[in-house]
């Protein structure tokens, strides 16, 4: 049953140290919002796991939050590579990071059997690909019928997820609308779970049948904070701040400059700063 | 047309190479340009997919990124990304899977994960997002990148995706039943593979490019088919359609989007 | 790519004798236009898929045009069972008919697979379930990662799918809303589909983007065939009638009254029918 | 309340091992009728399941179907089935799976497949549609049935869904995890089953049903919890609630609606 809190209860009550935790988000609804009061409260020892990490979980790595990053695709989108996972990875730099890398349709496939609540997704993939000879856990099972063989990858199952949608009800249920991702996989993957959303409305009278909808009885805590996908996107809210994906190829080229913009950006501010980050954005957009 | 960039001829050479019954996995960046410029010009029915979950996607401008807002709202439909790589991708259902490469070897064998060495890289690169599949599940693939030594090279140095392998029916033997890389188009030429070896051949140069600039931007023997045309020119429209998509998608974009090759995914 | 037809020609081109055919929907939007323009034209030898046989299924079976049926519910929802089919299954008649049976969870799973390109469907099922022992297509494989053993059925492949749709556009896309059952599956899973819809419309502007949308170039042929679920129903213009389905349980208790029913209200009218059987059912909705 | 029948008891006293917090896969029939009762009266916050993919549904009138608009129209969301037997069932989301049974046997074991053999069969019933893994992934499992010694028998002819199988500890023994039927609803008594040996015993007898009835109505030898006491009778408020239920019903599907007894799925 979906608790209405504020973000720094939500935070403490569902990410613990040496979690594995989620913070998912196709492009579009990532929650920068949670991510950064994970690093507020200074979690430590993190499992990531997310298809695209960006900028984000850049920063989570950066400031030696992470042991393990399982993931598919890491860049920064539009614009090139992750500056702090290379440092980590590279130069293991503030921490070494273990990764556990996929391809997107394992991960998807992965999302899909932990929301099923299957130990493991069978799919046709990583034919002559070279993951299978560096990760341990893409093994293999054979149709019982046409003898095919077929990859294997463990379900995911994500101590924590966290994810920003775009309504609430006052019940606590969730709509997520437009390029919904994962997301709904997410939730139903993980042991517990935490949604920002843009609005809380009264009902979700009028929506259409089929829409992406989280009862609230899958969700642990709902959260409003608006803005709280900053610089990323809320489809029918805010678009895209392609210039703060620009600047922080910039930010993050240099330790010094990345440990001083999380200070003034992150550790030094609250959640209510995401709105303010997001006005002008919805009003050049009107 | 005579004044026109490489970059540009090598976008609307792989927009050529599209037809409107195609439904094209598309990557962002060259890929993207080359979608969009064959939609806008003489596939006006193309189905254009991107891998967050847009179906029949028509942007008026670029995506900055393949999960934009402008994808969603142009799509026929936008499903959930597991859906997305079940029933789309590997249903069957994509006949070009379009992919660039950091590092390209002669067969169409793809590297996007590493420089160096897997557990100790010298340059951890973004890894392959869908690419493995798109490589294998799509129809065919057709690849795009910018010529140079750094990037094709005769060995890469990590498989995110697998073409031709060794060449030959090395696809076949591993149970692969989709035709892999037919088509490789760099900002110098034309390349499709041998038909029996599998190996990248130049099929027709770009109007100003010659056989020792792309010796020079090529870390492998280049070979040559039978015949080597000279690729057509931009024609008056396409080269007006990609221009206006590009400014249409500067202005769009003012002042935050002033590099965009990357790929993403 | 979707050609626009007319009922005949897209039932004698995408249906053959002897073909698996899946006549989909799950209570909404059965099509028992395109089901009875099979009887009109005399298709044989059918093996038919469905989950939930009710109806439309026992007059196919009653007319002696099924030599299997694939299944995991056969009842008349609301009412009882289907007499054609127990008459064929207990007593032959008027042909013996070969059952493959499954449960919905597998079923809806061998769909999904067959959607999605695979060979076989796994999932966790069947357990202690007296199912197993009586079809030689429900299988097991083991988890690698767990060694859990899970059930796995062959994905359903049909030569052709039938289903029955609110809406085309122009272009020949379908839109599917409300109980939305396993007919996209069905259709993407089918080497040839046959769509009946209730209207032609313009464009699909103003639709949720999440909605239920079949691409025109995922269909073989649509037919604009107003009331074509009747006596099921379609959401948005026509509520089911459940008189029907009572009244079936009469007429197909008796060989001739069925015989005699489906001459009458099959063999000798056309497609054209359903708009008037549904028009009184509008009527009294509104 | 004394005036109520023998299937109102049993309706009225499945609704009552509902709560607020349930997640229910329900099926048609009695199932139905219960799950909504409780809505109606102690559990307004139930979320009630059909496996037509309708979710958090809140009908006004009774379901001819597991697939009715008005399941649809008043559900939460709708999914489709795929997802509902993945996510929703198998996913371990729903507490309590209602199942009705053509026979039934003393440890919860179902039949809804045939009676008599498999191959040729002297009736063939519906099958078992959403049941054999309704039966394994719900939490636990209540049964609802009016009394019948052709209903219930020492042996059923097929297991359809296996409830405890031989007794004891057989479920763990094949790997399931969740708790099986741990509730026995007939129109006579309310049966648990032995803590030790899973057979149902009854726990409460109906008013004005008898110990004789039961056993003329049971092929099984009865047995009976140590304190068997007499079932609560419906309250006014419970009574009213569902014999209203079962009046817009009839209204609804005026003319339409004479037989609702059996189970679809």
């Amino acid at each position: 049953m979906a608790k209405f809190q504020s973000l720094s209860e939500a935070v403490a009550e569902n990410l613990k140290d040496g979690d594995s935790v989620a913070f998912e988000g196709f492009t579009h609804l990532i929650p920068h919002a949670s991510a950064h009061e994970a690093v507020r409260q200074g979690r430590r020892d993190l499992t990531l796991i997310r298809m695209t990490p960006d900028v984000v979980y850049d920063q989570l790595i950066g400031m030696g939050m992470v042991k393990k990053l399982v993931f598919s695709y890491a860049g920064n989108p539009g614009v090139g590579l992750l500056r702090r996972l290379r440092d980590a990875v590279e130069n293991q730099w503030p921490r070494p990071l273990k990764v556990e890398e996929h391809s997107h349709a394992a991960m998807a496939n992965a999302y899909e059997a932990g929301a099923a609540g299957l130990p493991c997704a069978v799919f046709r993939g990583y034919k002559g690909a070279g993951l299978k000879d560096v990760n341990p856990n893409i093994r293999s099972v054979t149709c019982p019928f046409t003898g095919e063989e077929l990859a294997a990858v463990p379900a995911i199952r994500p101590d924590v997820a966290f994810i920003h949608a775009q309504k609430a009800d006052r019940k606590g249920n969730v709509l997520i609308e437009g390029i919904v991702g994962v997301q709904k996989e997410a939730v139903l993957a993980a042991r517990r779970s935490v949604v920002t959303v843009e609005e809380i409305v009264e009902s979700f009278e009028g929506v259409h049948p089929n829409a992406c909808i989280l009862p609230h009885w899958t969700i642990t805590s709902v959260v409003h904070v608006p803005g709280g996908a900053h610089p990323s996107y809320a489809q029918g809210y805010y678009p895209r701040d392609n210039a703060a994906y620009l600047e922080w190829d910039k930010i993050a080229s240099d330790r010094d400059a990345f440990q001083s913009w999380m200070r003034e950006n992150v550790l030094e501010v609250g959640p209510e700063i995401f709105a303010t980050r997001v006005a002008p954005l919805k009003e050049a957009a009107q | 047309m005579s004044d026109f960039t490489p970059n540009e001829m090598m976008t609307i050479a792989a927009a050529r190479a599209l037809s409107n019954d195609d439904v094209c996995f598309v990557g962002i960046g060259a890929p993207s340009a080359a979608c969009n410029v064959a939609r806008l010009t003489h596939a006006p029915d193309i189905t254009l997919i991107y891998e967050s979950g847009t179906i029949g996607t028509a942007p008026t401008v670029l995506p900055l990124s393949i999960g934009d807002g402008e994808l969603c709202e142009t799509a026929l439909t936008t499903v959930a990304v597991p859906e997305m790589f079940r029933y789309w991708l590997q249903g069957g259902r994509i006949t070009i899977g379009f992919l660039g490469a950091a590092q390209l070897d002669p067969f169409g064998n793809i590297n996007t994960t590493v420089i160096g060495d897997y557990a100790h890289p010298k340059t951890r690169l973004p890894g392959g997002g869908g690419a493995p599949e798109i490589a294998s599940s799509s129809g065919e693939v057709f690849i795009t990148m910018a010529q140079s030594k750094r990037g094709m090279v005769k060995d890469i140095d990590f498989y995110t995706s697998f073409g031709h392998g060794r060449g030959g029916i090395h696809r076949q033997e591993l149970g692969i039943t989709t035709k892999g890389p037919t088509l490789l188009i760099t900002d110098l030429a034309v390349w499709r593979p041998n038909p029996e070896t599998k190996e990248f051949e130049v099929n027709s140069i770009h109007p100003g490019a010659t056989r020792e600039e792309i010796a020079r931007t090529c870390d492998w023997d280049v070979k040559y088919a039978a015949s080597v045309d000279e690729t057509p020119p931009p024609t008056a429209e396409e080269l007006g359609t990609l221009r206006e998509l590009k400014a249409r998608t500067d202005a769009a974009h003012a002042g935050t989007a002033s590099k965009r090759g990357s790929k993403d995914g």
